[in-house]
């Protein structure tokens, strides 16, 4: 009845768009990982950056203001969050829990305060790219999106370069495996992590302006629904690599739009088996390319030098 | 059902000094657009009708999806005398079932639901629902007609109580009106995933679908796709027409006022519980809200009001099994 | 005396930094115009302020307290069980559906039957990461996210499907729910409040936990995994089944928490699509409780009551003041980010006591004094 | 700045530099006390003393990374404060740390890039780092693969790269802490001739190491520490080796042991044709046959990284042996798990101590029955008997001397000596049939090595069969009946006591058949 084509081309450019947010947060939690800091607050970071780019787009009508806000709000949690597992040394699987309640609370509480009800703002357009859009089938899956998607995509090789190609990636992979070494090279373990704590913040913070301005064009308390817990898992799958990341993201999202089309093409699968599909896919995956990479050594263990 | 509200403050004038308290609890927040707030703007409705603040006092809990805190909730406001206790989620009812006989004097409500626990022998709980694929039905009914595809998309979070009876009846609505017509359903499984729910609207849309519906909170998202898209939106539960005054075409809205001026009449004169109530087209406590931005043909408004007038009269029957 | 002191002072750090919090949080409060001392008037009394009061914060403590233990073991084994959201819910249906098929059996039985199951339901949710782990090397913080998904679209299949209400099948409104427990399955409550013998059975599995890990084999080996696993294979300890043991164990005690929910507050299985709609987040929370009790069965006891009495209290706190439930939320996520910074103090305080003192005396344990043998070495020398 | 005040690498010379009032303190111990030390460029001082002695401690206050109690530090007679390893860097001062401070997924080029500027900026300049570690290879004489990952490497490959670390860094003053521990006697030569020749270009070095002879050998000064505070310093040249050990230890060592004649008894444990894989799954242990009798040492020599740990550990069920048997007294152990293979009474004290036979977190006690937790009289019916269990422990700590506040003491914090004697007492208390002893004195002092060295007798006395793998020649030759000899996975061959000279020996481990 529908042509293949059209479900390919379909599926393939909502897995693009899906992927999106989870780029952003997951590209972010692997800085933040790969330093040694395990980031559970993910959501709640957000959470508020959705909100104060929908809150600063909808006010001012810039889009662009509405994403600094979020880069700036991101920046605070991170900023908060490298305070808290730097200099405190908290424990960091329960002060990420604490910034995800936090933020949940926050960006609802602001909503609530600022906004009052659901709102739309005109989101950043579909960006044709000449020629490339025009290609039959790739420009259409891959070529008309928003901005915000096509630098969710650029973010990919540019993570991989900074990790791989530069004196601060060397810092950031050293810290993350083993601080006492880094540290008797002179490299300030503390500073490093909080470049990429704040970092993991500001991504997860454009991370929700991705939903809120880009994609899906309204605030809505928790509207991320536990997304930025899957980009957490994500960094798993992808074995702590940008491209890793980059595979995670776009199997788990092909394989939810997937689901979305089976049910409309009605194909007779329970509505509950359809969406477990993603979720059990992406175990199945990695039981199958059964990856022997560790976790950065010293993740989720604070620096202190021992006096 | 406008007469007996009206006399509702009237009857209670002497004792204004005792206002009529009513405490909520809600699953989602009173600013969902869908089905929180609908409860929450029928009592504000109310309050203005019997005077003001003065006159009655409003309190609510919003976001108690978890069923312990509810009745932690429904406890504590009947303990601090309120005169009712709104229950406003179908899994709140083991909870009052519970709660309810341990304060005869208060009374409850519990929707969506027709459960009054009289077989139990509990007397002072209310019941309520809605029959929301009667609007859906109407719905379906424009829908079919506007849809120049034949292809009309359907989001909704879980195939179960409200959500279920809404899309039946949009279904059936549509299918009535144009045996060809494609309704593809997408349940998204959840409440809250807004990506998700916009992602499923999109795929409709490639899908060759030119109207959307969609049901629960969740939903917003989905608006937004439609919007963007140029399809056209059919909302129920709350009025959508402000998230996309340009393509939503019609809403069901609840109307509980219907429902609750008869419980709080009844409360006055003693009564607290025994009764369901349905809000119905028929009772006025499902309106057809349509978005006069929307420049609705001539006939295919004909058409909704006579589904409107046939269900009423109930020449249209609509199969929910 | 001074040690003594020090312990007080330590085991009341939390309790300041909750006051710390509720600090920033009065901010808060002023900011929507409301008074910051009737609020948390409101939430003391909501969370101690009446038998009933107290009633409701054990009975918001009993899951946090059974997710607690078994995160208590988990942690241990130096695996991180964040799945015990989705381990919950499969307890609960197992459990559940004990109660609904077995209406002849006599109560006790049931019940009995019933908390097995939430054992063994649980126990197959959380050995399955536990094997994917030790067999596959898939990550566990991963799989257990995962587990948790397909775990809410079970029960919202079992409770749309096979499991639903009979009464509900007859309606139009078809609301997801199994039907109610019979009256004879329900877990005795102890006094007139909604406090169930589940709180009982909690503090009896919390002194349970701590013999098994401290005073039995299994709990050696478990510690020894989680320490060090290459150390633990040579001392004959086969690590991937200890691993797999000690998630099992971990999802059995959350499987416990959701049967006992169903048989002590709840009486049936009630979806709103979420799996916080059945766990109220104790699948979280009792993560956090089980770290701040310092992954020790008995400390995660005041701990679980601790989360208890903040969870209820703020919801007291909610309806008194009437704010946006979201406060709450913010609040109770500044709660825990300020106690759990606040054990650096503690971890400051106790090394300090450790120092030698001022003089530069080395504790008495210390081999004699260097000067002497210094000096003497020097005679030897001279 | 005169050109005289330059070193080669071009940075400038540290005439002297003096600590001052050095005091430490950890929670429970004074690691520092007051000390005054002092090095001068064109010297090399050694810091001398039994483990936990605080040299490391000391030292790594001068390198920034722990800030001291009281005390001043005077860089050619000015003060100066150091509160980073950056600072320390800054002024010159290197280090090579005891416990590597390599960071293991990563290359040797990029653990040596790590902390310094790049000349392409923000990007890393990895092939200049390359070239100029070969360069200073060359120069030095240290083979490495700038391109190899860490993980990859040998332990004393590992420490070749911390030495290029330190170089590549131009260091003038530079603290080597037990650089030689982990070196085989030629690769010790070898540092020597590296040694002498920064001293030569003017850098001082601090030169820490339990082998008095490296000490006799290299060193200008000595000073020694105990129990945290400064014993007395002096020249190497007024001192004989046996008074400096009888200084540092406090009392009379032996330094030479005589071998007992005993009868040797049947064969305990018979390897034949045994072959294994390292963690690269590549062949480690090649058609390896051994028969180590009752009463008897068996020596095995060889440099390290030839396999050695890798059939160590396919004998006592840790590896999986790819070909070929194990017989255990006749019975055939061959891929039996660990926990069998304990039971039939075979002992193994390995050599990475720390990683692979304790838990660090747990205490002595507990870690006193890592091996036998489940059985008789420590378990029954899955319960510990925490009675038994300290009863047993208090017993060993007595009877080999572990210096520990008590027996719930966390086995971590100990130091590496009663470390060593915990894992010992353990192993050798079980009366074992076979005992496998991997480095056992690696990082010892004099006194503890000398303990250990007894205790293994004593059991040769109670006619154990042992196998003894060690990469110390003195150790080795002075210990063993018969010296098999390890290179690249095979048996070159197998010497007796009395055929066995260390050149014949290092020819062997070199790669040179025994025959
Ligand atoms: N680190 C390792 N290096 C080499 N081989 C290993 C390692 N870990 C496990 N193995 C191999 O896997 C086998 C089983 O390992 P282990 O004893 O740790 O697991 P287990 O819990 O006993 O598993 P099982 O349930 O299969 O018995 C070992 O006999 C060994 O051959
Ligand atoms: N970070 C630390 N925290 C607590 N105690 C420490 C720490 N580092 C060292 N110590 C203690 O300080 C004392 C001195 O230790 P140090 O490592 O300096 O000894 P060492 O002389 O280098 O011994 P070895 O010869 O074994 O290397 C020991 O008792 C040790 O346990
Ligand atoms: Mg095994
Ligand atoms: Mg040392």
């Amino acid at each position: 009845m529908m042509s293949p084509e059209l479900i390919i081309v379909g599926v393939l450019s909502s897995t693009i768009r899906l992927a999106t947010p989870y780029l952003y947060a997951a590209i972010g939690e692997t800085f933040g990982q790969r330093s040694g800091v395990l980031n559970l607050g993910v959501d709640g970071q957000m959470l508020i950056g959705a909100f104060a780019a929908f809150y600063i787009a909808f006010t001012t009508g810039n889009l662009w203001l509405g994403v600094l806000a979020a880069v700036i709000v991101g920046a605070l949690m991170g900023l908060a969050m490298a305070f808290v597992s730097v200099n405190l040394q908290a424990e960091q699987g329960i002060s990420g829990i604490g910034f995800y309640l936090f933020g949940l609370g926050m960006s609802e509480l602001l909503f609530k305060m600022l906004l009052g009800t659901v709102e739309t703002v005109k989101g950043f357009p579909d960006l044709e790219i000449p020629f490339l859009s025009d290609i039959p089938y790739i420009g259409e899956i891959f070529f008309q999106h928003n901005i915000m998607v096509y630098g969710a995509f650029l973010l990919v090789p540019i993570a991989w370069f900074i990790f791989n190609k530069t004196t601060l990636g060397l810092k950031i992979r050293s810290v993350g495996e083993n601080p006492e070494a880094a540290d008797s090279l002179g490299v300030s373990v503390a500073r490093v992590r909080y470049f990429t704590i704040i970092l993991a913040g500001i991504l997860s913070g454009v991370a929700g302006a991705s939903m809120s301005i880009a994609l899906l064009n309204v605030f809505q308390q928790n509207m991320t629904s536990g997304l930025g817990f899957i980009a957490v898992a994500l960094v798993y799958f992808g074995a702590w690599r940008a491209f890793g990341v980059l595979a995670g993201a776009l199997l788990f999202s092909f394989v939810n739009s997937l689901q979305l089309w089976m049910q409309v093409l009605n194909i007779p699968i329970s509505t509950e088996l359809a969406i477990m599909l993603p979720y059990i896919l992406t175990i199945v995956v990695l039981v199958l390319t059964v990856s022997k990479v560790r976790p950065p050594s010293a993740l989720t263990k604070p620096f202190d030098r021992g006096d | 059902g406008g007469a007996p509200a009206e006399e509702a403050p009237a009857e209670e004038a002497p004792a204004t000094a005792e206002m009529f308290k009513v405490a909520v609890i809600m699953p989602s927040s009173i600013t969902d657009l869908a089905f929180s707030q609908s409860m929450y703007d029928a009592l504000l409705a109310i309050q203005e009708e019997m005077g003001g603040e003065e006159a009655m006092e409003i309190v609510y809990s919003e976001g108690m999806f978890v069923v312990d805190d509810a009745a932690a909730a429904i406890r504590d406001y009947a303990t601090e005398g309120y005169d009712l206790v709104i229950a406003h989620g179908s899994q709140y009812g083991s909870s009052l079932q519970e709660i309810a006989p341990d304060f005869p004097e208060t009374s409850f409500a519990w929707g969506t639901t027709l459960n009054t626990f009289s077989e139990e022998g509990i007397t002072n709980v209310f019941a309520y629902e809605a029959d929301s694929q009667e609007g859906g039905y109407v719905n379906g009914v424009i829908a079919a007609s506007l849809s120049e595809a034949g292809v009309i998309g359907v989001v909704g979070p879980i195939e179960a109580g409200d959500a279920s009876l809404y899309v039946k009846g949009f279904v059936a609505g549509a299918e009535a009106t144009n045996p060809d017509v494609t309704v593809n359903v997408n349940w998204i499984g959840s409440f809250s995933d807004v990506a998700l729910a916009s992602e499923a609207a999109n795929t409709h849309v490639a899908a060759g679908a030119d109207v959307l519906t969609g049901t629960a909170q969740m939903v917003v998202g989905a608006v937004g796709v439609a919007e963007e898209n140029g399809v056209l939106w059919f909302g129920t539960q709350s009025s959508q027409t402000s998230l996309a005054p340009d393509i939503v075409v019609a809403n069901q809205v609840y109307d509980w006022t219907v429902a609750l001026d008869e419980m709080i009449t009844l409360i006055g004169e003693g009564t607290y519980g025994g009764t369901a109530y349905t809000i119905t087209l028929e009772n006025g406590g499902i309106v057809m809200d349509y978005n006069s931005a929307y420049d609705l043909p001539e006939d295919v408004k004909a058409a909704a009001d006579a589904a409107v007038e046939g269900i009423i009269d109930g020449s249209i029957v609509i199969p929910v099994e | 005396m001074r040690l003594k002191f020090d312990s007080v002072i330590d085991a009341l750090l939390p309790v300041f930094a909750t006051f710390a919090a509720l600090g920033v949080g009065a901010i808060m409060l002023m900011a929507l115009q409301v008074s910051p001392v009737e609020a948390y008037s409101a939430l003391w009394e909501g969370a101690f302020g009446s038998k009933n009061a107290i009633a409701e914060t054990l009975v918001k403590a009993t899951p946090l307290l059974l997710v607690g233990l078994g995160i208590c073991i988990a942690f241990r084994a130096n695996v991180i069980n964040i799945g015990a959201e989705g381990q919950m819910i499969i307890g609960g249906l197992m459990a559940t559906q004990v109660g609904l098929v077995f209406t002849d059996l006599p109560g006790w039985v049931v019940i009995i039957m019933a908390i097995f199951a939430g054992f063994l339901g649980g126990a197959i949710w959380g050995g399955i990461p536990g094997a994917l782990k030790a067999y596959f090397g898939v990550n566990e913080i991963l799989s257990t996210v995962m587990m948790n998904a397909i775990a809410v679209q079970i029960m919202n299949f079992m409770l749309r499907g096979p499991m639903m209400d009979p009464a509900q099948l007859e309606k139009a409104s078809k609301i997801p729910q199994t039907a109610r427990l019979a009256e004879a399955f329900r877990l005795p409550r102890l006094v007139p409040t909604r406090l169930h013998l589940g709180f009982v059975f909690a503090i009896a599995l919390a002194v349970l936990v701590y013999v098994l890990l401290w005073r039995t084999t299994l709990g050696y080996r478990i510690r020894a995994v989680g320490q060090n696993p290459h150390a633990s294979r040579y001392g004959g300890i086969r690590v991937r089944r200890r691993i797999v043991t000690a998630l099992l164990l971990s999802g059995a005690f959350a499987g416990i928490a959701g049967a006992i929910q169903v048989y002590g507050v709840n009486y049936r299985m009630i979806t709103d699509g979420s799996s916080t709609g059945f766990t109220g987040g104790a699948g979280f929370n009792g993560i956090v409780a089980a770290l701040f009790g310092q992954l020790h069965p008995i400390g995660t006891i005041p701990a679980s009551i601790f989360f208890g009495a903040l969870l209820v209290g703020a919801n007291k706190m909610q309806r008194v003041v009437q704010i946006p439930a979201a406060l709450i939320t913010a609040l109770n996520g500044l709660v825990v980010i300020f106690v759990v910074s606040s054990e650096l103090w503690r971890r400051r305080r106790q090394k300090q006591r450790l120092l030698v003192d001022e003089g530069g005396e080395p504790p008495p344990s210390e081999s004699p004094k260097t000067e002497k043998g210094a000096s003497a070495s020097e005679e030897v020398m001279a | 700045m005169t050109e005289e005040n330059k070193l080669p690498s071009g940075h400038t010379r540290i005439d002297s530099l003096e600590m001052r009032g050095i005091t430490k303190r950890f929670p429970g111990v004074l690691a520092s006390d007051n000390v005054n030390f002092d090095v001068k460029s064109g010297e090399v001082h050694a810091l001398l003393g039994e483990n936990g002695a605080g040299k490391s401690t000391l030292m790594k206050i001068l390198y920034g990374m722990y800030e001291p109690s009281e005390g001043e530090i005077f860089l050619n007679g000015k003060k100066i404060t150091i509160d980073t390893p950056t600072d320390a860097i800054n002024h010159g001062i290197g280090m090579i740390h005891q416990h590597f401070m390599l960071v293991e997924t990563l290359t040797v080029a990029e653990n040596v890039a790590l902390g310094l500027p790049s000349s392409r900026g923000f990007l890393t300049d990895l092939d200049k780092v390359s070239a100029r570690i070969l360069e200073l290879a060359d120069i030095y004489g240290l083979e490495i693969d700038p391109e190899a990952y860490i993980w990859q490497l040998s332990v004393g490959q590992q420490q070749r790269v911390e030495i290029i670390k330190a170089l590549y860094r131009g260091a003038a003053l530079l603290i080597l802490d037990e650089p030689t521990a982990v070196l085989t006697p030629q690769e010790v030569d070898e540092f020597f001739v590296i040694m002498r020749q920064m001293v030569a270009d003017g850098h001082g070095l601090i030169f820490i190491s339990h082998k008095l002879h490296e000490i006799m050998n290299i060193c200008d000064r000595v000073t020694i520490l105990r129990d945290g505070a400064k014993v007395g310093t002096r020249n190497i040249a007024d001192i004989t080796k046996s008074e400096l050990a009888n200084w540092m230890v406090g009392r009379e060592v032996s330094m030479t042991r005589e071998l007992e004649e005993i009868e040797r008894g049947p064969s305990r444990l018979s390897i034949e044709n045994l072959s294994c894989d390292n963690e690269r799954e590549l062949p480690a242990v090649k058609n390896v046959s051994l028969n180590i009798y009752s009463g008897e040492i068996l020596g095995l020599a060889g440099i390290s990284g030839n396999g050695q740990r890798e059939l160590a550990e396919s004998i006592t069920g840790l590896r999986e042996i790819t070909g070929g048997k194990v017989l255990l007294e006749d019975e055939d152990i061959t891929n039996a798990r660990p926990g069998e293979v304990t039971k039939r009474m075979l002992s193994y004290i390995p050599e990475e101590r720390m990683r692979d036979g304790m838990i660090k977190d747990f205490s002595i006690a507990e870690n006193m029955v890592l091996r036998e937790h489940h059985i008789p009289p420590f378990a029954e019916k899955g319960f510990l008997k925490l009675k038994k269990i300290a009863s047993h422990s208090d017993e060993l700590i007595k009877k080999f001397r572990v210096k520990t506040p008590s027996r719930e003491t966390k086995a971590g914090t100990l130091s590496g000596g009663n470390i060593q004697k915990v894992v010992l007492a353990r192993e050798i208390s079980r009366n074992p049939r076979v005992l496998i002893a991997a480095q056992p004195t690696r990082g010892l002092d004099v006194g503890a090595t000398e303990y250990v060295h007894e205790q293994l007798l004593e059991q040769r006395r109670d006619g154990t069969a042992i196998m003894m793998i060690s990469e110390d020649l003195d150790e080795v030759m002075a210990l063993s009946d018969r010296i098999a000899v390890i290179c690249e996975g095979e048996i070159m061959g197998i010497v007796e006591r009395a055929d066995a000279t260390p050149q014949k020996l290092g020819l062997m481990m070199a790669g040179e058949s025994g025959e």
